[in-house]
């Protein structure tokens, strides 16, 4: 099937905010390299209080799942995750509720146009070690799975892997953008917090497909 | 010369909160806190542009100092060090919306930006009149050919005074942001910090100087700076720093300016009157007029042992309303002033 | 929650006079430095009583801080923590001398109180009218079967505001000295502590609080105080030091007084916000109003991370003293406070 | 002879100067035990400004000297040492300035008068740990000195051995009056630092009373 099935959303935010909390120290660890040291208390808070909201909520339909994560990033503490996660989310659910039944399509295009309005919001482009450095490969590689025809288990799998290489790959890049810009280094050498929660989430949601897919 | 590792605080997660709270009942005759905005005891009246300004709290006196008569309409105040998130500031937006729109007053900090970007794009297609002013001036975040890539610093606070005047006397919505623009434009900030700070909550200690050295260039919220001889004394920081700003602010014999001595936080009285002496001093030397003048804690780092210097130009239509009445709980300027 | 070791200043031998010198010229609208004694940039009318106060420095923003209309006359300046001599102050009384009488304010210390005395004797012998009253507050520093032992600390300015605003007026020297007393006998303050300070021209550390503990009683320049309980959240803090306070003040439900929360150098805006809101929590649950308060820098020591509570007792005569209006580099009072 | 030479208590006070700059830092350091660490600042400032007055001023009468150095202490930075000395020094050169050429016994009782005035202006009494425990007893030594007959030599001799007892006495009290009533040891074990300079000042005296006596 192609189609998303909306308490299998839920239940990825569920283990995005597990997985976060769990790293919350490292993020703020590698935050504080050169900037203000709080990227692991932004994430995991707002992951946190979206997984309540919609254990709460209960949501019909997949958008209301991406909308209800948007607020909890843009009424938390803000700091830039806060408006770059609640912007990303509120772009992937709003395409997600053209479409009455949505299928991965949608899903693939969602995540294209959050990682696109991360670039606007952000005003940076590749390269500039920031989320869209993971963001902007996983939406890539989650199209190109699309085409090729695969499942949403597929696109979720494809979109993890490529999210961790384009985190990995903001180690050897130089600040551009965020606090992180005023360090004479660059912070060379560690990578983009922001990037690294990004591929920590798509690893979250990968793991709680493949479980399903395995069931 | 201090050593200290004890907080005076209950529980760190309710630090903001509870400091709301303290500071707005020891201030109660000129300001209330409205669903966690802090907003003037008694409204502007209608017909006037409101002024918003949302940031990361542990800069006190600023922002939430600088709500009043004469400065801003409302502080949308976020986590220490962080900004608010669109949700509230869109609530700030609306809380100080008399009629003729409202200007939301931006510091120069990524997320700062996009939070205050997203509220804005909201409460525009909700049919609200907003304009927004990115707002910077520390001169050591970035070159002068990339000034908008500057960040915000101490020497914001001529912007908040000043567009403060004009909108109380009712200037329209252009006028303020342009007058933003303006005080911004010529206004220039540099620091020195001489320690580090702790983040409250994280426990994480910020900043690259170990409290031996003079770091020059340092942010507001630690940004790392370049430590300097430690032979300078307080006269050759000052002349090093006021040469930096002038230079950057490309004026000459003549002009006249209006000075800030900023305290980070806990640089005593004493070496701050010594900075304003060696600064003044230093602007004396270069021809420039020091037509008005600030010393003080005006944005802080928690208790960062650092100062700013920062200087903006001023002309006879600034002079006016620098010297307007303005009062609100970390500033007062009386009618007759100068 | 800082380190540091480096201060900013020039030549050590100079430090007093060099932030003379800039504090004055950051004020220089209120303020004037005569043979180096603080006096108003214009005096006080003639026929009124002149208040002076004579101190060591190191506590700023107090004294240099509180000469102006509705305050002060003169203060006569000495070195860091240490009274001037006696040759000084009688400048300070023939300046602050017109033609009413001077009334000599003396925080209760011993170097203070014996100076202040021989100037006054001398004066008097030379035909001046001076009367002196001698203030203190500090409820750590003697028990209050001994009060007229106790130490002058933060809450001294409820007397410099008191007795400025009536000598404003033109009562005579009896009815300040009369008032300064009276303003005396209804206050009450005490400190704590959370780290030394260090002398910055001897560089010897004062105090006995070691930066990670809470020393309660500590004396503004390090005199010794008892470490409390480090479990004690600011709340505890706050509700043992306002007991202690309203004990000795014999204070029942239905008093009002005003409470001053004052930073004794680097402790953070948070923090003291969070000791206004304890503090005033605490009164509240004795049924005692807060009608009137001063949260901020009022005496320092240095850069001291630490805070001092002082309430004192208000009545409708006070009130109206008390708002009446101050303008001085420190601090000021609008005409429409309340 | 029992006459007072000028010259001599110019160099008593040169020496005075001298001696205590030699001290100031362990005079300090004593005074940081329960106060706050100045008093070897002012009283060496004092005495070596003392010093060079009266190098300048070269005065003719022993009364004059005397009041000199009050002057210096009165017009100095001040403290409770300022006071306490200025005073001193002014009572004692108002008693000599009562005899156009004072002796022993002027001074004795000028010595006294200083004594008294100090105990009158820090409103002290013998034991509380002040620098009155070392005048009193220099100022009884000289009046017994002068009613045995002895000349000046004798007489500073006796007072320097007293004040120095007195001095040493003050390590087994407890402070009742200045900053160090405050410690709450009041500051038993060590010497009061005004006590100790008195001794030290009687000390230098002798050293150069001597030093005539033997040329
Ligand atoms: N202009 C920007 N564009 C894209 N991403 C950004 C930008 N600025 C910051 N980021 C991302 O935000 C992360 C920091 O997030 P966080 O620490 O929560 O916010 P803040 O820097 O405001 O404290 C960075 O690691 C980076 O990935
Ligand atoms: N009330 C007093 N009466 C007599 N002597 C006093 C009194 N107070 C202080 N002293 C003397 O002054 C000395 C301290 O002098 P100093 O350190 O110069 O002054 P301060 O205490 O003002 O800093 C004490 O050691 C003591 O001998
Ligand atoms: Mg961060
Ligand atoms: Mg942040
Ligand atoms: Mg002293
Ligand atoms: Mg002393």
């Amino acid at each position: 099937m192609n189609g998303i099935d909306t308490k299998l959303l839920v239940a990825m935010i569920a283990n995005t905010a597990f997985r976060l909390a769990a790293s919350a120290d490292e993020l703020s660890r590698i935050d504080a390299v050169a900037g203000d040291g709080d990227h692991g208390v932004n994430v995991s808070v707002a992951f946190a209080d979206a997984s309540a909201r919609l254990a709460e909520a209960r949501p019909a339909h997949p958008s209301d799942v991406f909308l209800i994560v948007g607020r909890s990033f843009s009424e938390g503490g803000g700091g830039s995750a806060g408006a770059l996660f609640g912007a990303y989310f509120a772009a992937l659910g709003k395409r997600l509720a053209l479409a009455a039944d949505p299928e991965v399509g949608s899903f693939a295009e969602g995540l294209e146009a959050g990682s696109l309005r991360v670039a606007g919001l952000g005003r940076v482009a590749l390269g500039e070690k920031t989320m869209f450095d993971a963001l902007e490969p996983a939406s890539r590689a989650a199209r190109d799975a699309v085409t090729a025809g695969g499942n949403f288990a597929v696109l979720v799998g494809a979109a993890a892997e490529a999210a961790a290489r384009g985190a990995a790959a903001t180690a050897g890049m130089v600040a551009k953008a965020g606090r992180a810009r005023y360090a004479e280094s660059g912070a060379v050498g560690t990578q983009d917090p922001g990037a690294l929660s990004v591929s920590l989430m798509f690893a979250a949601w990968e793991e709680v497909v493949m479980k399903g897919t395995d069931q | 010369m201090i050593m200290r590792t004890r907080w005076m605080f209950n529980d760190r997660k309710n630090i903001v909160e509870e400091m709301l709270d303290g500071y707005i009942a020891a201030h109660s005759n000129l300001i209330a806190l409205s669903n966690g905005l802090v907003v003037r005891a008694s409204r502007k009246p209608e017909g006037r542009v409101g002024l918003v300004v949302a940031n990361g709290t542990g800069h006190e006196p600023a922002m939430i100092g600088w709500v009043g008569p004469g400065l801003l309409d409302v502080n949308v105040p976020g986590p220490i060090f962080s900004s608010p998130g669109p949700a509230q500031i869109i609530a700030g937006i609306k809380e100080a919306d008399r009629g003729a729109g409202v200007l939301l007053l931006v510091s120069s900090h990524a997320g700062d930006i996009m939070n205050a970007t997203l509220a804005r794009e909201e409460a525009v297609s909700a049919g609200l009149q907003v304009a927004m002013a990115i707002l910077y001036d520390d001169i050591a975040s970035a070159p002068s050919d990339r000034a908008e890539d500057r960040r915000g610093g101490p020497g914001l606070f001529f912007v908040w005074k000043i567009v403060g005047a004009l909108a109380e006397r009712g200037a329209n919505l252009a006028e303020c942001s342009e007058m933003a623009r303006r005080v911004r434009d010529s206004t220039r900030s540099i620091s020195g910090a001489m320690g580090t700070v702790v983040h409250p909550v994280s426990g994480q200690a910020l900043g690259n100087a170990d409290g031996t050295h003079l770091a020059v260039g340092m942010g507001v919220h630690g940004e790392p700076g370049t430590v300097v001889d430690d032979g300078l004394l307080a006269d050759d920081v000052c002349e090093m720093l006021i040469d930096r700003l002038v230079e950057d602010a490309e004026l000459t014999a003549g002009a006249r300016v209006a000075l800030m001595v900023n305290n980070s936080g806990s640089l005593t009285l004493m070496e701050l009157s010594i900075l304003y002496r060696g600064a003044s001093a230093a602007l004396k030397a270069r021809g420039i007029g020091v037509s008005r003048s600030w010393m003080g804690s005006y944005a802080t780092t928690l208790d960062q042992a650092g100062f700013a210097l920062a200087i903006s130009r001023l002309d006879d239509e600034l002079l006016e309303l620098y010297d307007a009445p303005a009062r609100s709980g970390g500033f007062w300027m009386g009618e007759a002033n100068s």
